[in-house]
């Protein structure tokens, strides 16, 4: 038996990927979440700001790289993420004067609303499109590895190899300092307050002298932020490709739904909840039982359901999770 | 803050014939100036797609469930063409046939169990016993399930392996298609209905999902991503080969001074949509004379106060059952329908963007709550859906022709392709900011 | 000059007139109540005062300065507090935060206020950290009101403030509420338990559609029997 | 009748409701009144059918009815008010009453396509009574109005309309009185007991208006704290300690002196006779 | 005179980042016939671009349909991916007798399609390409395999058909798993496949797809060292994202020897596209096919110069490669006979499929070397 290996295996196959996607999802969900509960309509075009904020930090990550900015270990692209998300902000404010402004001010249902966000869907999508095409992307410089698989395997003498991406790091400890800011900002801070009691009475709110047009912009402008680091952070693991910025959507919306809506904790949750389900249910249990238990050799590849049906499975665990809980792990809202 | 009120719409009751003529004027049009073929193309696709909407807008105009599992209906409906109508696969029921109905009856029997234990049994008991009794269910059915499947995959891999379907007349597929839905329908709505808004959303959403993987992935039950093609046409529908080859009907069109393709291509094109008008006029009359009668008053009820309905006596989740039950059937009809027309089932086709956005789209910016609505939504949006894809590189024309050469306008014509969700996305911004509430706006 | 002074407002709902040239006018550190018929007109009138709704004619002036242009977040910040009639707390926020944005264009520390309010409806300080959507009819009424005398307003505007609230805790609000005057706010409000209402109004208001109907001390209006009898039940 | 025992509504850990047991006799209208937050509304609630009970049983004439949906207890004849008007915002005024009945044959679909006919005769008489009702509540105007453009009041007035489309056994009325004028109110007062002595409805109501409940309602249960305070009529209770102390209160302090004396000598004159030229509703007790 | 060809490709969908090249390609050969002066006395060709999304078959019917009826074209390059293509040959080109010559569609189903010899493609069929992989593999020494597969009609049918192959061989298939293209994250799959094992890793998916990113993933997790690479992953694209990571990993893309691919690859620098592109040579080749034909036959009628395509594409005849359209041109009209070569080596078998010559492929210190053709 060989417990350590099989340990290995399981964190270098389940817990660590799932681990930073479920950062990723989460990031994303708390942007979706945020101008759920706040604005009050769920966004279909999400998914197309993170790849806008995305492709406008590679193009300043590419000057950058062209005068020869560097950041050291760190990827580069870090150091352009605040224009990428100014230029974001820019954008979904400048949507939100043009396009949603409007159906706020005649009180159209939250679901025209959201037509009117695939709407924007489209258009923003074509827009980054225009910018940067449609071809695979790969921005990630800086060190690759905290630690490689063959390093590991050197240092541990284990069969197994346990290699650390920076990107990986990255994610998760962003991701962590992310929540924490928005937690403190909401709860704690006079704006964070006022966007909430915005978003569960508008009009009070209105009588109680909060600026509803502070609120709004307050609530993009973090919705930007946030989207455009979800998104490059999520470039910097994989790659950049703008078509996958709109698939990214369903998960992340399953996320911001599993959490509970509206509920910036439940967000975070359901993202780790669906990147684990996602990778622990269609894992082969074959290598790890060969670890364990030596002398049982196993024919097939003790896998509960094949990959093909993991992302099936994270809505199954979604449903199932609604059936106890109507709305979310969390309590989140309903319009 | 301001109060806003809705203003009423222009027109009154002129409205829709207006913007009805105005549709036609467009298709004629089309059909004027880009041949009839395609215009007849936009519209049948258009019919189908109206039938689409008017499915989503029974469910979300009339009870306000909202279901955005439309894909997962309409390709279950799809399915049914594929299981009716194509011939049977020769010995492939033979050798796993048997093996895969025992797998499903397993399934079955296992879900029943579940469903019994959590009825009947004490709350300590059912937290062990429903687990236990799924995945010793589970276990069973793939032990089953997966030996059958081989055997049915490995017959004639390139052209079937799979079950293949009962080689019956086409039409039968239709109805069949929307009780495949129905009975997915209910099974769903047992277990989700009681969700609100947008977590009934995601829910189906999740639903969509699962149903299409299920399609995608199971290659005995429909080739999966490998696709089945050559569903035979429906009656009274005739191939164009044959009407060419027809020396009476060459003989025919040449007197209406048509040539044999031509001629053979729209009558095709027009029978088909003889067929969905009738079909598409059927659903509109069955679902006004509900709309316009207690039932739909009681609906609307439902609809804007589920609390305050109960308490005057209105079994909510019946009835929202009900009509979640009707609006999939419908969309599982026109599934059948577009697979019918398409001649080919191909499941990685079904993505959520086009079978369930674009038909919100069509059901919101016809004006939800309206069954004209969902029509004139329906094919106007389809025909721009086909539209944008030629006006989109037409107009990065326009707008280059005037620049200098150079890598710019090089770039720009390159992205020409992009054109077309951007002017699919100005067009819906633009409908839905000049008349939010959707074309027809329910009374 | 009144403090307020709202005249002759014309305005409504899309295209038809609910107000027509209704006037209501508050002195410094009085109280006027609105009474009348349900759908006269009287939350109308008052979304009219605070700017919910575009006046087709008319002015409103606070303090002598004409405010009938401005937004209704501007107008709380010239001074103006309001409790409508329906949906007036935070449901998903906490009774505390409920006061809090009562609070919110306040820059100075409004501890003592809260103290006050709790002290005038001691059953919010029990359920300060309970959401305000999960209180009872009458306890949102008094989150309600307890929001807008956060505010520390000029002119308190309040829309049936004791509908649905006990009687002990509508004597101990009319009681504030004349307390509140006498520190010089003046007091505009609608009231359909008007009997009460009057006896502490030194103005009121009688609208039946959308117009002023009678006009009167609130004493005057209570001593006159064809008032008593159709509008405020015999 | 109905009769409530031992009943029990928690929220986490706070009990609304605290082991409370009352009876409503068949032909009464009884009247419910207690402080703010006394557990009265959820009480309602708990009976109706939206919450269910955490302990405890309702029965209705002797059969069991603890925890039926609300749509079954209608049939049975139970019908009720919310404090928050749950109107249908979009409908007309008139279908808000019309959609009420619920033994409509145009609710099942198969009819909606076959039986037009009858349909036709049914909505015919239901339209009629609608416009009684209508009529009755003095809103007859706003027949053609979206219910979600009422005033508060009217849909209060509306509340109490949908229950007299049909033919109830008891109806639990949660604060009708709120934010209704006060003679429209007498009208409705007048409207309850006529239902009450032709039609033999039982009401249960609740209403913080004293002079409503003391005209109307015999007997009066008082709740405070989720549990039974007192109960008797309304003479009685008005006069108990217990009640004005947690409840009913003992009247302006604030007044001018000279005011509150001329007051009470008016009380005093008129003695028990509420209704009539009575200044602070629950003046009785004062 | 003015002729038109349409070209139907998956500008927009899961595709989308192959069709540029691909529809340049095209052009190219037909700006190349315009220029010369020599197509059907003087004529001039021009393009006319349709989305067919590759994955919406009812898009793309309604997009040829549109090319056909109202754009008139005389000819098809596409579809781009296989059910899209059978689709709009069924539902339009079949009944307006259109010819269709799709560059990339490469499901085996496509060849024992009745197409009343309407459709051909410049791509081979599958099934070849796993018979050249297998025997690859085996000369590497290679008995254990795992395989992932793009979850389409091609990943699907060319996983299958060289997992029954290399079992054929004797070699063995410890997993067969699809990934889908386009999804947000590939951790599962690569966790499934490092579980089943295997001494290399068969990526049949594509290379700015999800292919990348298992491989990646395979890579960073140290899962596999080896990888096999059939066409879909064989590309610039390749080289730029793992470069010398992927030291000693092998593969094959069907594509000719020597000239004619040399020269197809100097032509799109010149005119700014990168002709190493999946596919793009072979969408120049369709075009090519089309417009000889059409030479070949005297007249634009697709009904009768579909006859000619396969007599231009075969031997004998005098060798065409890429950038010999003129030559092409002058030795029709002198009534020679032609082998078009193209850039891909095109050679139609069977129904009119590309039989397929493959180029074995080793990356050797970042770079993808030729190793020999077969
Ligand atoms: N969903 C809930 N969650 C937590 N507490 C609740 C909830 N609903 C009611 N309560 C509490 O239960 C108590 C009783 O409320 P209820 O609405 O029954 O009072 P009530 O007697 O009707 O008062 P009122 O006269 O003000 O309408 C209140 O203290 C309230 O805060
Ligand atoms: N949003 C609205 N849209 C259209 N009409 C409205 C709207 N709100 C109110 N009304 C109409 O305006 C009239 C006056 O309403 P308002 O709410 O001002 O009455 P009110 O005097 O406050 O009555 P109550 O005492 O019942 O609250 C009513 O007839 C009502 O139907
Ligand atoms: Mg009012
Ligand atoms: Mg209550």
């Amino acid at each position: 038996m060989d417990i350590l290996n099989a340990l290995v295996a399981i964190t270098n196959y389940i817990l660590i990927p799932a681990t930073a996607y479920g950062s990723q999802l989460a990031l994303g969900a708390l942007g979706v979440t945020l101008i759920y509960g706040i604005l009050r309509f769920s966004n279909f075009a999400h998914g197309d700001t993170m790849a806008f904020g995305t492709a406008i930090t590679i193009m300043v990550t590419w000057g950058l790289q062209a005068m020869g900015v560097s950041f050291g270990p760190l990827p580069t692209a870090l150091l352009a993420l605040p224009v990428g998300i100014a230029a974001t902000a820019v954008l979904v404010l400048a949507t939100d004067k043009l396009v949603y402004s409007y159906y706020r001010r005649v009180r159209a249902a939250p679901v025209v609303i959201v037509m009117v966000s695939v709407g924007v869907m489209f258009m923003m999508n074509a827009l980054t499109r225009f910018l940067i095409g449609v071809d695979d992307i790969n921005f990630a410089d800086g060190a690759r590895f905290v630690i490689t698989a063959r390093e590991f395997r050197d240092m541990t003498g284990l069969a197994e190899p346990l290699p650390i991406r920076s990107s990986q790091i990255i994610t998760i400890v962003m991701a962590a300092l992310i929540v924490a800011a928005l937690f403190w900002f909401l709860n704690r801070t006079r704006t964070g307050k006022s966007m909430r009691a915005f978003s569960d009475n508008e009009d009070l709110a209105l009588l109680s002298g909060i600026n509803p047009s502070r609120v709004v912009a307050v609530t993009w402008i973090i919705a930007a932020a946030l989207a455009t680091t979800a998104g490059v952070l999520y470039g910097l693991d994989k790659s950049f490709k703008a078509f996958n910025y709109f698939h990214l959507l369903l998960p992340i919306f399953a996320s911001a739904i599993l959490g509970g809506l509206g509920n910036p904790l439940g967000a975070i949750a359901g993202g780790f909840v669906i990147a684990f389900s996602e990778i622990g249910v269609t894992y082969a249990w074959k290598k790890v039982a060969g670890y364990l238990l030596p002398a049982f050799e196993p024919d097939g590849l003790l896998q509960l359901l094949s990959t093909e049906y993991k992302f099936a499975v994270s809505f199954v665990i979604l449903i199932a999770v609604l059936l106890f809980k109507p709305t979310g792990l969390f309590k989140g809202k309903s319009v | 803050m301001s109060q806003h009120q809705p203003k009423e719409a222009w027109g009154g009751q002129w409205r829709a014939p207006v913007l009805f003529a105005i549709m036609a004027a467009l298709l004629v049009f089309e059909g004027l100036s880009n041949g009839w073929n395609g215009a007849l193309g936009i519209i049948n696709m258009g019919l189908i797609s109206a039938i689409l909407a008017l499915g989503v807008n029974v469910q979300w105009g009339y009870a306000g469930l909202f279901n955005v599992g439309v894909v997962g209906f309409v390709a279950l409906g799809g399915l049914a063409p594929v299981l009716i109508a194509m011939p049977p696969t020769p010995g492939a029921f033979k050798a796993g046939g048997l093996g895969v109905l025992l797998a499903l009856a397993v399934a079955i029997v296992t879900l029943g169990l579940a469903v019994w234990i959590n009825k009947t049994q004490a709350k300590r008991i059912r937290l062990i016993a429903i687990p236990a009794a799924l995945i010793a269910g589970f276990f069973a059915y793939r032990a089953l399930l997966d030996p059958a499947v081989a055997m049915i995959e490995a017959i004639n891999p390139s052209a079937t392996g799979y079950l293949g379907g009962l080689g019956w007349p086409t039409l039968i597929a239709w109805p069949v298609g929307a009780l495949m839905a129905a009975a997915a329908a209910w099974a769903i709505g047992k277990t989700a209905l009681g969700l609100r808004s947008d977590y009934l959303a995601i829910a189906t959403l999740g639903i969509g999902e699962i149903i299409v993987s299920v399609l995608r992935n199971e290659e005995w039950l429909g080739r999966g991503v490998m696709n089945v093609n050559g569903i035979p046409r429906p009656w009274p529908v005739p191939y164009e080969i044959d009407l060419q080859n027809d020396p009476g009907f060459v003989e025919r069109m040449a007197s209406f001074g048509l040539d044999p393709v031509t001629g053979s291509t729209i009558l095709v094109k027009l029978l088909y949509t003889g067929l969905f008008a009738v079909i598409l006029l059927a659903l509109i009359w069955a679902s006004e004379m509900a709309l316009k009668s207690p039932w739909g008053r009681m609906m609307r009820a439902i609809r804007d106060n589920e609390i305050s309905a109960a308490a005057m006596g209105k079994h909510v989740t019946k009835r929202h059952l009900q009509i979640f039950i009707l609006g999939s059937a419908v969309c599982g009809l026109a599934g059948a329908m577009m697979i019918t027309l398409d001649g080919q089932m191909t499941p990685s086709s079904y993505n959520p963007l086009r079978y369930t956005f674009l038909i919100w789209v069509m059901v919101i910016v016809g004006g939800s709550g309206n069954n004209w609505g969902s029509v004139l939504g329906g094919v106007l949006i389809w025909y721009l859906w086909i539209k944008a894809e030629a006006w989109g590189p037409d107009m990065m024309e326009f707008v280059t022709a005037q620049m200098s050469e150079g890598s710019l306008k090089q770039h720009l014509i390159d992205s020409a392709a992009h054109m077309r969700l951007l002017t699919m996305g100005l067009i819906l911004l633009l409908v839905l900011r000049f008349s939010p509430r959707g074309l027809l706006p329910e009374k | 000059m009144s403090f307020l002074d709202a005249s002759d407002m014309v305005g409504g709902y899309g295209a038809t007139n609910i107000l027509h040239g209704c006037t209501l006018q508050v002195e410094k550190g009085q109280i006027a109540v609105i009474v009348g018929p349900n759908g006269a007109g009287k939350s109308t009138a008052m979304k009219a005062v605070f700017g919910m709704l575009n006046l087709r004619e008319g002015h409103v002036k606070l303090d002598g300065e004409d405010i009938t242009a401005l937004s209704p977040q501007e107008r709380v910040k010239k001074g103006m507090g309001f409790v409508p009639q329906v949906n007036n707390v935070f449901p998903t926020m906490s009774v505390e935060e409920n006061l809090e944005m009562g609070a919110f264009i306040r820059e100075d520390d409004f501890t003592d206020t809260m103290e006050q309010v709790y002290e005038l409806f001691p059953i919010l300080r029990d359920k300060r950290h309970q959401n305000a959507g999960e209180l009872s009819g009458g306890q949102r009424q008094q989150v309600a009101v307890g929001r807008a005398l956060m505010t520390k307003p000029k002119l308190l505007m309040l829309d049936e403030p004791t509908a649905g609230v006990s009687p002990i805790v509508m004597d101990e609000l009319f009681d504030r509420i004349i307390e509140v005057a006498r520190t010089g706010i003046s007091i505009l409000m609608v009231e359909q338990n008007a009997r009460q209402a009057l006896e502490i109004a030194d103005r009121g208001y009688v609208l039946v559609q959308g117009a002023n109907k009678y006009t009167d001390t609130g004493a005057a209006l209570m001593a006159d029997p064809e008032v008593r009898r159709t509008f405020l039940g015999g | 009748m109905i009769r409530v025992e031992n009943l029990h509504k928690h929220f986490g850990g706070f009990r609304a409701v605290d082991n409370a047991s009352l009876e409503i006799a068949t032909g009464s209208i009884t009247g419910l009144i207690g402080p703010n937050g006394a557990g009265k509304s959820t009480l309602f609630n708990v009976i109706a059918g939206v919450h269910k009970p955490t302990s405890g049983t309702v029965t209705m004439d002797g059969e069991d009815i603890t925890g039926l949906a609300p749509h079954e207890l209608f049939h049975k004849g139970l019908l009720r008010t919310f404090q928050i008007a749950h109107e249908f915002p979009s409908m007309t005024v008139r279908e808000n009453l019309m959609m009420v009945p619920g033994d409509q044959s145009g609710e099942s679909l198969w009819n909606t396509w076959f039986h037009r006919s009858r349909i036709a005769q049914e909505e015919a008489a239901l339209l009629k009574k609608a416009d009684e009702v209508l009529d009755f509540l003095t809103i007859s105007h706003l027949k053609d109005e979206k219910a979600g453009n009422l005033s508060g009041g009217q849909k209060k007035l509306l509340e109490l309309g949908r229950t007299m489309m049909v033919e109830a056994k008891i109806v639990f009325l949660d604060e009708v009185g709120a934010g209704v004028n006060r003679t429209l109110l007498n009208t409705i007062g007048d409207a309850i007991v006529r239902l009450n002595k032709e039609r033999g409805y039982t009401f249960c109501v609740i209403e913080h208006d004293m002079d409503f409940i003391g005209r109307l309602c015999d007997p009066v249960i008082v709740m405070a704290e989720g549990k039974v305070l007192a109960e008797g009529s309304a003479e009685t209770i008005m006069q108990n300690e217990a009640v004005i102390e947690a409840y009913l209160g003992r009247g302006l302090k604030n007044k001018v002196k000279a005011e509150i004396d001329s007051e009470t000598a008016r009380h005093e004159s008129h003695g028990a006779q509420p209704g009539l030229g009575d200044e602070a509703g629950h003046g009785g007790a004062a | 005179e003015d002729v038109k060809i349409g070209i139907s490709l998956g500008f927009t969908g899961p595709l989308e980042s192959m069709s540029p090249a691909m529809a340049a390609g095209a052009e190219l050969a037909m700006k190349e016939v315009s220029d010369s002066g020599k197509f059907m006395g003087g004529a001039t060709v021009t393009p006319v671009r349709g989305d067919s999304t590759c994955a919406d078959a009812a898009a793309a019917t309604a997009t040829v349909e549109r090319l056909v009826t109202t754009e008139g074209v005389k000819g098809i390059v596409g579809g781009m991916c296989s059910g899209e293509t059978t689709a709009s040959l069924q539902n339009v080109a079949m009944p307006n007798g259109m010819v269709m010559i799709s560059p990339s569609a490469t499901s085996p189903a496509l060849s024992s399609l009745e197409d009343n010899g309407l459709f051909f493609r410049t791509a081979p069929s599958d099934a070849r390409q796993s018979e050249v992989m297998t025997e690859i593999i085996m000369e590497h020494g290679i008995k254990e395999v795992a395989v992932t597969y793009t979850n389409n009609d091609y990943g699907k049918g060319l996983a299958d058909s060289f997992q029954a192959a290399f079992e054929a061989a004797g070699g063995k298939v410890t997993i067969n798993a699809a990934h889908d293209d386009g999804k947000s994250d590939y951790a599962a799959e690569v966790g499934a496949l490092a579980s089943a094992g295997g001494e290399a890793l068969v990526v049949a998916g594509y290379v700015d797809q999800g292919g990348s990113a298992i491989t990646r993933g395979a890579i960073d997790s140290g899962a596999f060292s080896t990888f096999v690479f059939p066409d879909g992953m064989v590309g610039d694209k390749l080289q730029e994202n793992f470069g010398a990571e992927v030291n000693g990993s092998f593969g094959q893309i069907p594509s000719a020897e020597g000239e004619g691919k040399d020269k197809f690859m100097a032509l799109a620098e010149a005119a700014g596209f990168n002709g190493s592109d999946v596919y793009a040579g072979e969408a120049y080749d369709a075009a090519a096919l089309i417009l000889l034909s059409m030479a070949a036959a005297g007249t634009t009628d697709p009904g009768v110069y579909k006859d000619k395509v396969m007599d231009i594409a075969n031997a004998p005849g005098e060798p065409i490669l890429a950038g010999e359209l003129g030559k092409a041109l002058e030795l029709i009209a002198a009534g020679t006979d032609i082998d078009y070569i193209g850039a891909s080596s095109v050679e139609l078998i069977g129904a009119g499929e590309s039989a397929g010559t493959f180029r074995e492929i080793e990356i050797k210190d970042g770079v993808i070397e030729t190793v020999k053709y077969r």
